[in-house]
């Protein structure tokens, strides 16, 4: 079999894989570096999300379920990071704890200390512990347990003993965080940040004793948007997007009109809802980083296969001129 | 009462297909010849283990990650089909589990092939191999594999997961011939683009009949068809019905109560409001004919049981243990 | 008769029957037990070749039976864990339903018991690799060295977790020992980030499967291409943006417009929900169907062939 | 977490996922080295995690039960009594470890038929759970209650009785897009008859439509999926070039 010399088609047509891994990984390496803000139309879901988180009454306290960890630190480190952000901007005392996986605490733990010492740098109020927040830990039998806190938050935790500021070990519910949450009921809001079915634990075991939110990767997302149609959540942000739609809120608020403008940046579906973005600390951090290279990332990839086909055609242009 | 409530129609309807499988296989004793659809990829196995023998490399077969349940144990019973051709033509396989249940079995089931085929001096121990119980390590080792022994065909059929893609492109590297099936649905487009011939859907559970014409497995093919026939009747049916009857004015509507604390869920006819407009109230989905079929209506009345009660439990304390 | 009553009466935690007091009598029961079940297994393998299958099936048959006698079987609804059920049919239901999630545990105990199967072949391969110094013996020191560090360190970091910490203090960093950071180095330095390694390979994989793939060469390809690069794209938050600036534009920013329809996330939204759930639906419909077939085959021993029970 | 450990993990976390990634490029002792570590450390977390996080609390401690001791009073309570039964499984699971040997090889399939007929038998029992409800979601009404609007008109800021009107109502469009709903699951179904010829120009091209339409589902969700796979691949770049290297820029000021 006689091979034809090789037109540039012909080459392009089967362009070695190498090529095109080694343009993504500096194309988007890259871009990360170019942290820019993309207008979007945050998704419905995203915008209840935000309302609920901000609206909430910052007397009562907000119970985190982060149930993350390392192996999806792409979207649930942003979801979780834009979430402390608000809840310490609007000074709103909250609990974290895990039920999905063991190294979920430590995982949340080491974003909160970033989120602190970050808060720090800025000249901004740190969150104490004890005293604004507890971090009580991991607690197995996923399903058992929040059966539990559903029937009696008191007795569930019960057992957790913390270092209050003078460094005294003492029951959880003496801390002020919890002193007032008698039932789960008496939290201002569950919010589930997750990368596992652990969602469908917190639909099956709180809802309707509580208000329930969500911050899911974008896998989870087919499976959660049900409960948010359904009426079972009051918000849900899924995956990247959901990351990037918080954060752009965060700076704009939503039907909130600055000093001299004519139209908010983002519209609610009730025009008397308007809620104000949030004035200190960073806004736009890991959604917005990886939000440009995202862009890059899917338009090489319809580029390529643009490209593939052109060359695909071209060759066979070739081919028939030279018979 | 599960068949009362949750409807008989359930029960009946899953009897009838049990029925129609087990008739036919009893049907089809003792037939032969009976006729299977050709399924393009199942006759591409005894070329790939040709090409295989010809390039003197071995042919890798993946049983997908899952548990021990049918679908491993029918990816394995094409296995073992393969297995059978390269015994005859004395082509090396390799066969990696992620589970060692599956790997028990699959251990049993290869030596068997040889022994039947009189080739027990070619079985190695070593080509049923359990590689990793973790998803991701279990596809580093299998990459790693593919890429060293260079494998001239590979079989990844059974329950793949995310890394089926992982599988699929490395293949495609080495330049291996690729016969792919995942019962996962969200796998089978990666499978499509990366593979050479894919069995798409319940062709993977229809792939032992073709390659057996086994009365068995044949009789159970037809009789999987006859439910098909009926699922197809049921949705030709129940869209003329229900476009019908969406068309009928009605004066009552069916409302679900959500189960409470002390009372299950349970359903009741209230009488309908009618339309501010004047137009009249025709029939929503709930009230249809058929949605009562698929989702019964429960009374108060029946889900209201009493029964005497044990008398409370002592408070049980151990005897031994305090001291 | 008046036994078997008594084992439906109460669900098994209350029931004196199957709960034993934990301490020396529960295992004294637990040692008779595995005793009984030695000499069962030791009775077994004296059992003649012809009756293997039998008995491998009746085990087979009995555990399947459990689940479909269950889903025959007229079920208790809204129940108190203290009522008495009444009549033999009431009897058999409440009974089933104690027993269930007893009997979902046991597939999964022997499935974990099974599991050290694996790493028996996994060590068996490896060890006899470094010992007939075989090709790429080194490969396999490493990972013999890999597991036995991991499976002490882990041990070791538990056994402080779990017997020598009642009040938590170990789940935070700062009260850490040596043994902790080590455990931590070994499972989120490495596994995890491994794991994520592995897994944010597919995006390579993704780009250069799709290079490959998606070229208008038949009817199929090019549906493929063309739904697969539209959901991509509304996927985009800024073409979609632009996008639905350009339709406002049109409409004048009028909601109630018809071509608002045409918003990128409508079309994929359609896409989604009137194409891609039917046609998937019809596939895994006829996956289901396999699945019970061959579920049934198993459960009544028809399969035959190397793999049947 | 002190500072030089927290570099020092994750520097180790860079060369290992470096490590891993140089497959892409072609397999080498490199990558050779972090596969087999990672088999290793994998192989050992399994044997960890068997006794941790599965054994003890689904087996061990359901057999042998739990009594919670009272500090003052010295009260013990039974918080959970033994299941001495489950002790049966440990005998029948051990059985599966003759698969190895030549005479006995056969008990082996005993826990092997246990696990497969527990599969087997909730086939029976799900398939309805499963499938009903979509069985009957797939009989969407495809005629019109009103032509008023080909679509549904714009509700927001309507009298909740007129929005409620219109919620009741089926419009052209709607009925359109649920008349391709059947006809699509209806073709797609069509694709997968096995055991019979398909003659005759209708089922032939039914069938190929079914194809057709299968593909463009299939498309569909290879779409969806690539966004969170390509944040998988941008998070690992920022692990790299952000993290790594601003940690290290800490812990060596002025080295680079």
């Amino acid at each position: 079999m006689s091979t034809p010399e090789k037109s540039f088609w012909d080459k392009a047509q089967t362009l070695d894989r190498r090529v095109l891994y080694a343009v993504l990984i500096v194309l988007t390496a890259t871009s990360l570096f170019f942290k820019t803000e993309i207008p979007v139309n945050p998704d419905d879901s995203s915008k209840d999300l935000y309302v609920s988180l901000m609206t909430i009454d910052p007397s009562k306290t907000v119970l985190i379920e982060s149930d993350w960890t390392n192996s999806t630190r792409g979207e649930s480190a942003g979801h979780f990071e834009a979430l402390m952000r608000i809840l310490m901007f609007r000074k709103v005392k909250f609990v974290v704890y895990s039920i999905a996986d063991a190294q979920a605490p430590q995982v949340a733990r080491d974003a909160l200390m970033r989120i602190q010492e970050e808060r720090k740098g800025q000249g901004l109020k740190e969150y104490e512990p004890w005293v604004d927040y507890l971090d009580i830990g991991y607690f197995p039998n996923a399903e058992g347990h929040l059966q539990a806190v559903g029937n009696n938050i008191r007795t569930a935790w019960g057992g957790r003993k913390e270092r209050d500021d003078t460094g005294k070990e003492r029951g959880i519910f003496e801390s002020p965080v919890l002193s007032n949450v008698r039932v789960v009921g008496d939290a201002g809001l569950v919010v589930v940040v997750s990368a596992s079915a652990t969602i469908d634990i917190a639909v099956e075991r709180l809802y309707g004793k509580v208000p329930l939110a969500f911050m899911v990767t974008g896998v989870m997302g087919p499976n959660a948007l049900p409960y948010y149609q359904a009426g079972q959540i009051v918000g849900i942000g899924v995956g990247l997007k959901g990351v990037y739609d918080v954060e752009y809120m965060m700076k704009y608020g939503v039907n909130y009109r600055p000093d001299g403008a004519t139209k908010a940046k983002v519209l609610y579906k009730e025009d008397s809802v308007v809620v104000a973005p949030v004035t200190e600390g960073t806004t736009m951090d890991r959604g917005a980083r990886y939000f440009l290279p995202l862009h890059v990332a899917l338009t090489l990839m319809i580029l390529a296969i643009i490209f593939g086909n052109v060359a695909m055609f071209a060759s066979r242009r070739k081919k028939k001129e030279a018979k | 009462m599960q068949y009362l409530d949750t409807g008989k129609y359930h029960v009946l309807f899953t009897l009838l297909l049990v029925f129609f499988i087990l008739f036919n296989i009893r049907r089809a004793k003792g037939k032969k010849d009976m006729f299977v659809r050709r399924i393009p990829g199942l006759n591409a196995i005894d070329d790939a283990i040709g090409r295989a023998t010809e390039m003197g490399r071995p042919v890798l077969m993946v049983p997908g990650i899952g548990e021990l349940n049918a679908i491993s144990v029918q990816a394995l019973n094409i296995f073992a089909q393969v297995t059978k051709t390269a015994a005859q033509f004395g082509t090396p396989i390799r066969l990696c589990c992620a589970n060692a249940a599956v790997f028990a079995v699959a251990q049993e089931t290869i030596r068997d092939v040889y022994q039947a085929q009189g080739q027990i001096e070619r079985y190695d121990v070593d080509s049923v191999r359990f590689i990793s119980e973790r998803q991701f390590a279990f596809a580093a080792g299998v990459s790693g594999m593919i890429h060293r022994e260079q494998c001239a065909a590979t079989f990844f059929l059974g329950e793949f997961f995310a890394e089926s893609l992982i599988f699929a492109e490395t293949a495609n590297a080495v330049g291996a011939i690729q016969i792919a099936g995942s019962t996962q649905t969200v796998q089978t487009p990666f499978f499509i683009a990366a593979c050479d011939y894919v069995l798409i859907g319940d062709e993977f559970y229809a792939a032992s009949a073709f390659l057996t014409r086994e009365p068995v497995l044949v009789g159970s093919l037809i009789g999987q068809d006859w439910a098909k026939f009926v699922v197809v009747f049921m949705i030709f049916c129940g869209f003329i019905t229900n476009s019908m009857e969406r068309h009928q004015v009605t004066d009552m509507k069916r409302v679900d109560n959500d189960a409470t604390a002390d009372v299950e869920a349970f359903s009741e006819m209230v009488p309908v409001e009618p339309w501010a407009n004047g137009k009249p109230v025709l029939k929503r989905r709930a009230d249809t004919w058929l949605f009562r079929q698929f989702n019964p209506f429960i009374t108060k009345e029946q889900v209201t049981v009493d029964r005497p009660l044990e008398p409370e439990p002592e408070p049980t304390t151990a005897t031994g243990g305090g001291s | 008769m008046k036994f078997l009553t008594q084992l439906a009466q109460l669900p098994p935690e209350y029931n004196p029957f199957w709960a034993k007091e934990p301490g020396n009598d529960a295992l004294l029961w637990i040692f008779l037990t595995i005793g009984v079940g030695i000499v069962g297994m030791l009775l077994l393998t004296r059992v003649p070749t012809r009756a293997r299958r039998p008995i491998v099936w009746t085990f087979t048959f009995l555990s399947g039976a459990f689940y479909v006698i269950y889903y025959l079987w007229p079920m208790p609804i809204d129940r108190d864990a203290r009522e008495i059920p009444q009549g033999f049919v009431e009897q058999g239901g409440f009974f089933m339903k104690d027993a269930l999630p007893r009997v979902a545990d046991i597939a999964n105990v022997l499935t974990f018991l099974l599991l050290c199967l694996g790493i028996f072949s996994l060590t068996k391969i490896h060890s006899a690799r470094v010992v007939k110094k075989q090709k790429d013996w080194f490969f396999s020191v490493v990972l013999l060295v890999a597991m036995v560090v991991m499976v002490i360190v882990g041990y070791w970091d538990y056994i402080l977790k779990e017997f020598n910490d009642p009040n938590a203090l170990l789940t935070k960093a700062e009260n850490w020992g040596t043994v902790n950071y080590a455990y931590d180095l070994l499972f989120d330095g490495l596994i995890q980030q491994m794991d994520a390694a592995m897994f944010s390979m597919i995006a390579f994989f993704i780009l250069s499967a799709a290079f490959r793939a998606f070229r208008i060469r038949s009817v199929e390809a090019t549906v493929m291409m063309a739904s697969a690069i539209l959901l991509m794209i509304s996927l985009m938050g800024a073409v979609d943006y632009q996008w639905s600036e350009l339709i406002k534009g049109w409409t004048g920013d009028d909601p109630a417009h018809m071509l608002n329809n045409l918003n990128l996330s409508q079309i994929s939204g359609w896409v989604k929900n009137y194409l891609q759930i039917p046609s998937i639906r019809a596939l895994e419909f006829g996956v289901g169907l396999g699945a019970l077939a061959m579920g049934l085959r198993i459960w009544l021993g028809l399969e035959r062939g190397g793999v049947s029970v | 977490m002190n500072e030089q450990f927290y570099w020092v993990k994750l520097t180790i976390g860079v060369i290992a996922t470096i490590g891993l990634y140089s497959v892409l490029y072609r397999e080498t002792k490199f990558y050779r080295f972090f596969e087999h570590l990672f088999l290793g450390l994998a192989a050992g977390f399994i044997l960890v995690a068997l006794w941790k996080e599965t054994l003890k609390p689904l087996w061990w401690d359901k057999m042998t039960g739990s009594v919670t001791i009272d500090d003052v009073t010295k009260v013990s309570t039974i918080d959970q009594p033994g299941f001495w039964i489950y002790g049966f499984l440990l005998p029948i699971g051990l059985m599966g470890y003759l698969v190895f040997s030549k005479k006995h090889n056969w008990m082996s399939r005993i826990p092997i038929g246990i696990i497969l007929g527990f599969w087997s038998g909730q086939q029976v029992q799900i398939w309805w759970n499963r499938w009903g409800a979509q069985i009957y979601g797939s009989m969407q009404p495809v005629w019109p209650t009103t032509t008023d609007s080909f679509t549904r008109p714009y509700t927001e800021g309507m009298a909740p009785a007129d929005q409620a009107y219109i919620a009741a109502q089926l419009y052209p469009s709607q009925a359109i897009s649920n008349l391709i709903f059947v006809i699509t699951i209806l073709a797609a179904l069509s694709y997968f008859f096995f055991s019979f010829e398909l003659k005759g120009k209708f089922l032939k091209g039914t069938n190929t439509l079914g194809r057709w339409l299968l593909m463009l589902g299939f498309g569909a969700i290879f779409g969806s999926t690539v966004m969170a796979r390509f944040v998988l691949e941008i998070d690992r770049m920022s692990y790299i070039f952000v993290e790594w290297v601003d940690q290290t820029s800490k812990m060596f000021p002025g080295g680079g």
